[in-house]
């Protein structure tokens, strides 16, 4: 028993400790990625070809005034970050990461998943509102109407392949996909997936929660320090989840030839990653209504049609 | 509760009109502007602009400074363009002083004037892209701004303020170095404009965000005194360089770009070919440029005859006037400068009525204001 | 001053004027040639004018025989007061006129003969004159490409009609004009100061304003911030 | 092993409702109450009934109290904490919750003396039957409760579309 629970201690710390370093160093991919798409360098000057830089960007925000605004509702203002952060985190419990390293192997694994995530969504809101800002205030605002918007298209994106693994639990999933990746089989419920994943991230060409040339920064405006930070790993954070779930869901989570599967795991998310950032680099923002529109006129259909070819083909086959 | 009303009012819930400021820090303001939008819900029933943020009295300073002394000002009124200002200032007293300027200045004045709107172009482009979220098409922009910076500096010595022009021509004849860079620069500028158009021009996001946007039909644009690229783009064919040649600009051939719509979509085209046709002046201006001196010959003491002048040339912001009245003194009795941001930025209220207020900031961007020539 | 500058200017060969002056001959030479043609431009007024123009003006001068001059004289008469050119060409043809007729005349103007664009309007402080204020309007014909300046005369305190119902662009031009000369221009919807703050004393474009500011009593600056507060220098 | 964990949420819960309904900031309220909606998913996973669980999760922490939240957060708070919070219904609210209490000890006195582990033991079998909890779940709601479910869509439906007409008067 007392075994038990230290394994699984140990498995969470290995789990949780992998998963923010590489939180951190995705900032610097993304720096140096972009940066190299915009016939720049990014960072160079901590150590070698800028390698360090996340490390002295963390002790530059852990050593920075903390600064709390006199409108601000404290406790609330305090807590919003961690409520941003914990879920990113606790989702990763479910994930497979290869084919028996897994903190919680739960019956539900999808459905914890979006549910968890799902109340990240009130670490933007708490910070939006605790603020005392008007800006801010309108950033949360903004960033929960679309957030509780496409999660619903996240959750009937992941219906389709959830039918055809006719199991909720993770590791089900992925030997589901033994024969043949889900991608196969739903290229348009990753096409959704996908776009929702980037609209409930806030990322480009979604940002408008935290559009700067529009809401300066939006909900964490008010935030600064270590606050800040938390906000900025939850949002990467929340990047590698999508990434994680697509390649559990869609391509085959650890399965791969050769190379063990934790190699293969985390190459699928990298290359995920590397599709966000590629997209920052490319796309405009889109403005508020045309992104509600886009959601609910187009995606929201195509996911309903999805559901029923899917079923109808199963029915028939 | 003491008079009975004739008839109950019936009570429709309404919603307030909410008052939002935007600027003068705002990022997207692009300098010290201040719109003052009343909200309906979502969309912009009335717009203010507070202006003057930046007022430096270039007017009355130029009142009391000689008529040579006054070209170094002119750079801060649009500095991002400022050669045009020079040139707009420098040819008014040119008239006035009824000088003969040599070929050579003009032409180099045109290679010069044409590099500032390609520059302030692209710093437009630049930035009103970053506000709509494309962030790459900014550093682009620079990357290729910077090299027009730095023929500026090898002809004239600086780079954002550049002093140009002389009254009487340009005084020194820049360096073979800055034809042969500047060739190569209309060689290659027009290859990496491809990158911009492909970033943006076909964007779907890109076109969601600009087509039908902030639209301002011909006779508005005429009747509000819109000028330059805006004009332009609402599908007016008014170009000073076409319409009252200055410089050296009847010697060349090139087309004006009109748009169709009038939206912010329009306005990025027109001045994307804008940019296109000045490549096509330089290079012609670079390939027929006569030898010969490069300055007239200017009194010590300029002293023009009494009278007034208006001369306007074709900023890369629209018609850039300047109207001087002389006394017969060495100092400018008035100057006054016809500030084509100024004017154009008159349209922000008809283009923002009744749009979305998400759409604000792009619209304020497709004006292409810079505040320093806003306010003088 | 005109006569001279005329006859001076037309005596010089067209040299001088030179690569710089390119404009003004290819305008001039253009409005002759469109001056009879135009039916909107001469057809309201071409045919009264034509009977009265010859025995009252001498036809030698040049300025007179342009499409535009001829229109505003048959719109006004006798009521103009002055009209000059510097360069002798149509570019800067400038007349002054009335000011009481000043927006009749820019309604006429811009609605038969196609003045449909007003480039600028600003003052002018001239203080030894006897009307000290002048606004100026830059005028111009986008079908025709062609200039006009119109320049209104103004005792101290005398109020401008606006032209804001004529061209919209009037609206910030008259404000500007009002902020710095404190020239009233009578019906305009909101005469406010544009780009000095509000509360702003004097007009700084007037002559007699200081460029130091000595000559207000405290300046601006100094109402604002308390002299305790200041260097010892700057206080009084 | 159980039981630790039992007396966390079970406590966490009853502290964070007490919370919820004295708390004069109403915004600190509302998270009070996902609070004890996170401990009640919590005691729900307990008793193996993992897909209401995330359900809970799901629809009332993630959704229906973002809602709450939404709304709550445009009020004007340092207004709201002024107003008076106890209504003059003392006697009343007491008479009820008397009842109520009265109700829950009467349950946990069955509870007690009924032996539960049979209930427990025949309800897992019933669950294994259909091979695990969510698809019990699934296959109740579609055959044995398909009408009311319906039903309860379609009310769904109807207050969805009032809600939009009221909304947005003209379309």
């Amino acid at each position: 028993m007392v075994l038990e629970v230290l394994f699984a201690l140990i498995k969470i710390v290995i789990v949780w400790g992998t998963v923010s370093l590489l939180v951190a160093y995705m900032t610097y991919f993304e720096r140096k990625l972009i940066g190299h798409m915009q016939v720049r360098l990014g960072p160079m000057r901590v150590g070698p070809h800028g390698l360090l830089q996340p490390i002295a960007d963390g002790l530059k925000l852990f050593l920075k005034e903390d600064i709390i605004p006199r409108e601000a509702d404290k406790a609330v203002f305090i807590l919003a970050p961690l409520f941003a952060l914990i879920p990113a985190f606790v989702v990763y419990s479910v994930i497979p990461i290869s084919s028996g390293f897994v903190i919680a192997n739960l019956n539900i694994g999808l459905l914890f998943v979006v549910g968890v995530s799902s109340l990240g969504i009130f670490g933007i809101v708490m910070a939006g509102w605790a603020s005392g800002s008007k800006y801010s205030m309108l950033g949360g605002f903004r960033s929960a109407a679309q957030m509780i918007s496409y999660e619903i298209f996240l959750g009937f994106a992941l219906v389709g392949p959830l039918m055809l693994a006719g199991s909720l639990n993770m590791l089900d999933i992925v030997e589901a996909q033994k024969e043949t990746w889900f991608i196969v089989y739903q290229p348009l419920a990753f096409v959704l997936f996908f776009i929702a994943g980037l609209a409930e991230t806030n990322r480009i060409p979604f940002d408008l929660p935290e559009a700067e040339t529009e809401l300066v920064a939006g909900f964490h405006t008010e935030y600064s320090g270590m606050k800040f930070a938390f906000f900025f790993l939850a949002e990467y954070a929340n990047m590698m989840v999508v990434c994680s779930i697509a390649a559990v869901v869609f391509f085959g989570g650890y399965l791969g030839p050769g190379a063990p599967g934790a190699h293969w795991f985390i190459l699928k998310v990298f290359i995920g990653m590397f599709f966000m950032m590629w997209l920052r680099a490319t796309l405009p923002r889109l403005r508020y209504d045309q992104l509600m529109g886009l959601g609910w006129k187009l995606m929201f259909p195509l996911a309903l049609a999805n559901i029923f070819l899917t079923g109808l083909l199963m029915y028939l086959v | 509760m003491v008079q009975a009303s004739p008839q109950p009012e019936r009570i429709v819930p309404q919603t307030e009109e909410l008052v939002v400021n935007m600027g003068p820090q705002h990022p997207s303001t692009h300098g010290v502007l201040r719109v003052i939008l009343q909200l309906d819900g979502e969309i912009v029933r009335h717009t203010e602009c507070e202006i003057g943020y930046l007022h430096r009295g270039v007017e009355k300073i130029g009142e009391n400074l000689n008529y040579g002394q006054f070209v170094p000002y002119t750079d801060r009124t649009d500095y991002v363009a400022s050669p045009s200002n020079n040139l707009g200032y420098v040819e008014a007293v040119e008239k006035l002083l009824e000088l003969d300027v040599p070929i050579r200045a003009h032409y180099i004045r045109v290679i010069t004037a044409e590099l500032a709107r390609i520059s302030s172009h692209l710093l437009w482009l630049g930035t009103h892209a970053l506000d709509i979220g494309a962030m790459t098409v900014f550093l682009y922009c620079f990357r290729d701004r910077e090299k027009i910076l730095d023929l500026f500096e090898v002809a004239y010595g600086a780079r954002l303020t550049v002093h140009s022009f002389r009254v009487g021509g340009v005084y020194e004849d820049p360096a073979q170095q800055f034809f042969l860079d500047c060739e190569r620069f209309v060689r290659e500028f027009p290859r990496a404009m491809y990158d911009y158009e492909d970033l943006l021009t076909e964007n779907r996001i890109w076109k969601a965000r600009t087509r039908g946007v902030a639209t301002l039909s011909a006779e508005d644009a005429i009747d509000l005194g819109a000028s330059g690229p805006i004009l332009r783009a609402s599908g007016v064919a008014f170009d000073v360089r076409k319409a009252e040649p200055y410089a050296a600009y009847d010697d060349f051939d090139f087309t004006v770009p009109v748009g169709k719509n009038g939206d912010i979509y329009d306005r990025y085209l027109v001045r994307l070919e804008e940019m296109r046709q000045s490549c096509y002046i330089i290079e012609q201006a670079v390939a027929d440029l006569p030898t010969g001196k490069t300055m007239a010959r200017v009194p010590r003491t300029m002293k023009p005859k009494e009278g007034d002048v208006y001369h306007r040339i074709e900023g890369p912001k629209g018609e850039l006037g300047y109207y001087l009245v002389s006394d017969g003194t060495d100092r400018p009795f008035r100057l006054r400068i016809r500030p084509p941001s100024f004017v154009n930025l008159q349209t922000l209220p008809l283009l923002l009525k009744d749009q979305l207020v998400a759409d604000a900031v792009a619209a304020i961007g497709s004006i292409d204001i810079v505040l320093g020539e806003v306010d003088r | 001053m005109t006569e001279e500058n005329q006859a001076a200017e037309t005596d010089q060969p067209e040299g001088d004027d030179g690569s710089d002056e390119v404009p003004p001959p290819a305008d001039s030479s253009e409005e002759t040639e469109a001056s009879p043609e135009p039916s909107e431009g001469t057809g309201a007024f071409g045919e009264g004018e034509g009977d009265e123009a010859p025995p009252e003006e001498p036809p030698e001068d040049p300025l007179e025989s342009l499409a535009c001059v001829k229109a505003v004289r048959a719109f006004l008469g006798d009521e103009v007061e002055e009209v000059t050119s510097f360069t002798g060409g149509a570019d800067e043809v400038s007349m002054t006129v009335p000011a009481g007729r000043v927006r009749a005349l820019c309604a006429h103007l811009k609605a038969e003969h196609g003045f449909n664009y007003l480039s600028d309007l600003c003052g002018v402080h001239y203080p030894e004159r006897e009307k000290p204020f002048e606004v100026v309007y830059q005028l111009f014909a986008l079908n025709r490409s062609e200039r006009l300046r119109l320049k209104v005369r103004l005792a101290d305190g005398e109020a401008a009609p606006s032209v804001v119902e004529v061209w919209r662009t009037a609206d910030w031009l008259e404000r500007e004009a009002y902020d710095m000369f404190g020239i009233e221009f009578e019906g305009h919807p909101d005469l406010r100061r544009i780009l000095l703050p509000e509360d702003w004393e004097g007009f700084p474009l007037r002559k007699d304003y200081p460029i130091r500011g000595d000559g207000f009593g405290l300046t601006w600056v100094e109402r604002q911030i308390p002299s305790t507060s200041r260097p010892m220098t700057e206080r009084k | 092993m159980e039981w630790p964990f039992f007396i966390i949420f079970g406590l966490g819960m009853l502290i964070s409702s007490l919370l919820v309904i004295t708390r004069r900031n109403v915004v600190h309220a509302a998270l009070y109450l996902l609070l004890t909606l996170f401990c009640a998913a919590a005691l729900y996973v307990m008793l193996e009934a993992e897909f209401l669980a995330a359900i809970q999760v799901l629809i009332y922490a993630g959704a229906i109290m973002m809602l709450y939240v939404f709304v709550i957060m445009l009020i004007n708070v340092r207004e709201s904490m002024a107003e008076r919070q106890w209504q003059r219904q003392k006697v009343a609210a007491g008479v009820i919750g008397a009842l109520l209490a009265a109700e829950f000890f009467v349950i946990l006195i069955k509870g007690i003396w009924v032996p539960s582990a049979k209930t427990a033991e025949a309800a897992k079998a019933a669950l294994n039957a259909y091979g695990g909890n969510t698809e019990a779940f699934g296959v109740t709601l579609y055959t044995e409760f398909l009408f009311p479910f319906e039903v309860v869509s379609l009310l769904l439906l109807a207050a969805m579309i009032g809600a939009i007409v009221i909304a947005k008067r003209e379309i």
